[in-house]
C-alpha cells in the first residue's frame, strides 16, 4: 500500500471522507437513505446509544450536513431532512432553557415529539438490521442454484399439443397491452440548471416577512419558493437567525408544521446576523426576484 | 376418491423415496408436499417425512446437491460451496445485488405486509416510489389490493422473494 | 483471496465427486468428460473414474435417478422403473391451454424478438423466468444466440408457434 494521503486507513463504511475539501471531514449526504439513516450514522459514529443526549450531541452536525443536500434533491426529500432538523433544534433549545421557563403544554408536546423521534429511529434501526440480515441471506442463497433443466426427451414428447386459444387479433391486442408503458413518475428537470441561491439574500426575505407578520409557518415562509435550493437557503438562514436569538421555533407535533416567531427587535440588520458561512465568497448579485415579488404578497 | 386400500399403489412401499427423487429430478419449480403426494399416491405426511429423510441423507453423504424446502416447495439445489464451479453452467447470470434502499424497503414490506407505499415511506423517512417499482419489476414485491380506508395500493412480498432468500415462509425471518 | 500454497484448485481433492454432482445437477444438456474436467480442474481420467463411481453408487443406493453416459455425454436421468410416476406427474399439471401469464409473455416475445428475458421481465413488470421455461418446454420459444452488448441470452418464437397460431411467418403478426 502506498502512503498516499488520499488513502484513509480508518474509513468507516457509512461515513467517508472525500478528501477534496481542504477543511477535511465531509459527509456525502447522497450516501444516506434519508434523515433517519443520517441521524443513526452520526450517533453510531460517536459511539452513542439512541438517547436524548446523543440527539443533542449530533444536532449541530446533522444540521451542518443539511447544507450539503445535493442541489438536485427533490423537495420531498429535502423537507424530510428539514423536519427532523426542526425537531432536533426544538429539543436542543428546550435543554438550554431553565426549567421554569417552559410552559407545561409545550413541555409535553416536546416530550411527545422526542419520544416519537426515538420510536421512529429505533424502528428504522430495526428494519436496517433486518435489511442487512436479508442481504446476507440473499447473497448466500444466490450461491445455490436450483435444478431447472429441460425434460428428458421421452417425457417432453408426451406433452399435449399447445392450444393458443385466441385469434391473431386478440394475440396482437395482448402484446399491445403488455407493451404499453406503465405510468412513470414525472421527472422534474428544472433542477439541472439551478441558479445559485444566496442564504444572505433569502435571509433578508425571511427577516422582512417575520418582522412584519411576527409569526409565520415555515410552509408559509417558503410558499413562494421557486425551487428546493431557495427553500434550503431560507431554512439555513433561519438557523442563523436562531443562533443569533432573533427567532424562535414551535412545532406542535413531530415532523408537523414548524412555526417561526420573530423575537428580535427592529434594529437587527441582516448583515449582522447572517454570516456568509453558507454562501462562501459570492459575488454581489442582483436582487432576488422573489424579494421583489414579496412586496405584493399577503 | 378411489378405494386405496390395497389396490393400485403405483409406487410400492419401499420405493417412496426413489419415486420422489425421480419426480423432483424432472421438476423445474419447487413442488409442495401435496403435489408430490398426488404424484406418488402417498399420504402427505409420509411424503413429508420421506422428503426430510432424503434431505438429511444427501447432507450426510456430502452430495454436491441438496434437497431443500423453500417457499413452500421442495427442490434440488446445488450446494453453496460449489457455486464457483457451477456458475458457468447456469443460464441466468448472477443476480444483481440489491441496493441498500431496495433492501430496506423490502424489509419493511416483508414485515408489514400488506402495506401501502406511504407507510413504507414513513418508516424509511424517504420517498420509496422508485425503489418500489424496481422491486416489483424484479418480481420481489407485488400489488395486494387496496387499502379499504384510503384506497391506497397495498404491497406484499412474492413467493419468488421467499425462493430468492431461501426460506419457507415469512415467519422465518 | 489468500495464496493457497498449492495454486488454488477450485475444488479440493475430496470434493471432486460432489463438485461433479453439482455441475450435473444444473447442466441443461449432457456434458462430456473434457468439459467436466475443465469445470472442476481435474485430469479427465480422474473425472471419468469419479463419474463411473457416482453412477455405481446411485445404482447401489437405489436412487430414483441414475447417471448415464449417452453418446459421450453424462446426464442425470430418471430411473426406468419410475417412468410411470414421472409421466403421470408431467402430464398432470400440463394443460393444453396456456395461462394468461404465458400468453402475455409469448406475445411480448413474438413482437419483440429476438429479446432477452430481462427485457421481457421489464416489459411485463414481473419476473418471467418460470413462464419462459414453460414456453421453452412447450416448444413455443427457443434460444436465439446472445445479445452482443451484455451477453444475455436472446429468445425467439419457434416455427411450432407459427403453426399453432396459424400463420406462416412472423411478418404476419
Amino acid at each position: 500500500m502506498s502512503h498516499d494521503a488520499g488513502v484513509s486507513e480508518a474509513e468507516s463504511p457509512e461515513i467517508s471522507e472525500t478528501g477534496e475539501t481542504g477543511g477535511g471531514f465531509e459527509l456525502r449526504l447522497s450516501n444516506f437513505e434519508g434523515p433517519f439513516d443520517l441521524l443513526l450514522s452520526l450517533i453510531s459514529k460517536h459511539k452513542l446509544d439512541v438517547t436524548e443526549i446523543a440527539l443533542a450531541e449530533v444536532t449541530v452536525e446533522f444540521i451542518a450536513h443539511i447544507k450539503r443536500l445535493p442541489d438536485d434533491g427533490d423537495l420531498e426529500e429535502t423537507t424530510s431532512f428539514l423536519l427532523v432538523a426542526a425537531t432536533l433544534l426544538d429539543l436542543k433549545a428546550a435543554r438550554l432553557l431553565p426549567q421554569g421557563d417552559v410552559e407545561d403544554e409545550e413541555d409535553l408536546a416536546l416530550l411527545e415529539a422526542r419520544d416519537l423521534l426515538f420510536a421512529r429511529l429505533l424502528q428504522y434501526r430495526a428494519y436496517k438490521q433486518v435489511a442487512s440480515l436479508m442481504d446476507r441471506k440473499l447473497q448466500e442463497e444466490s450461491r445455490r442454484y436450483p435444478r431447472a433443466v429441460g425434460l428428458e426427451d421421452r417425457f417432453a414428447t408426451l406433452l399435449p399439443e399447445v392450444l393458443i386459444g385466441i385469434g391473431l387479433d386478440q394475440f396482437a391486442a395482448l402484446a399491445a397491452k403488455a407493451m404499453q408503458p406503465r405510468p412513470e413518475l414525472q421527472l422534474n428537470l428544472q433542477h439541472i440548471h439551478a441558479p445559485t441561491v444566496s442564504v444572505r439574500e433569502q435571509g433578508a426575505v425571511v427577516m422582512d416577512r417575520l418582522r412584519r407578520s411576527g409569526t409565520m409557518t415555515f410552509r408559509a415562509l417558503c410558499g413562494d419558493s421557486p425551487d428546493t435550493l431557495t427553500t434550503v437557503a431560507r431554512f439555513l438562514s433561519l438557523l442563523e437567525l436562531f443562533r443569533e436569538g432573533v427567532v424562535a421555533f414551535d412545532q406542535m407535533t413531530p415532523l408537523g408544521e414548524l412555526t417561526v416567531r420573530w423575537t428580535g427587535d427592529d434594529t437587527v440588520d441582516v448583515d449582522d446576523v447572517i454570516t456568509d458561512e453558507f454562501d462562501g465568497a459570492l459575488p454581489p448579485e442582483e436582487q432576488d426576484p422573489s424579494e421583489a415579488r414579496e412586496k405584493t404578497d399577503d | 376418491m378411489t378405494d386405496q386400500v390395497e389396490e393400485a399403489l403405483p409406487v410400492p412401499f419401499a420405493a417412496l423415496r426413489p419415486a420422489l427423487e425421480a419426480v423432483l429430478m424432472v421438476a423445474d419449480q419447487p413442488l409442495d408436499e401435496l403435489t408430490l403426494a398426488t404424484a406418488v399416491s402417498y399420504p402427505a405426511a409420509e411424503v413429508a417425512a420421506a422428503l426430510a429423510a432424503l434431505a438429511a441423507e444427501y447432507d450426510d453423504q456430502g452430495r454436491g446437491f441438496e434437497l431443500r424446502n423453500v417457499a413452500g416447495g421442495w427442490r434440488y439445489y446445488t450446494r453453496e460451496e460449489f457455486a464457483q464451479v457451477v456458475e458457468g453452467f447456469v443460464l441466468e447470470g448472477q443476480q444483481a445485488r440489491l441496493t441498500q434502499a431496495a433492501l430496506e424497503t423490502l424489509a419493511v414490506v416483508a414485515y408489514q405486509q400488506p402495506v401501502s407505499r406511504a407507510r413504507v415511506s414513513a418508516v424509511r423517512g424517504v420517498n420509496v416510489d422508485g425503489v418500489m417499482r424496481t422491486l416489483i419489476s424484479r418480481g420481489l414485491v407485488e400489488e395486494a389490493g387496496q387499502d379499504g380506508e384510503h384506497g391506497a395500493t397495498l404491497y406484499r412480498t412474492t413467493s419468488y422473494f421467499l425462493e430468492r432468500i431461501g426460506i419457507v415462509s415469512i415467519d422465518e425471518l
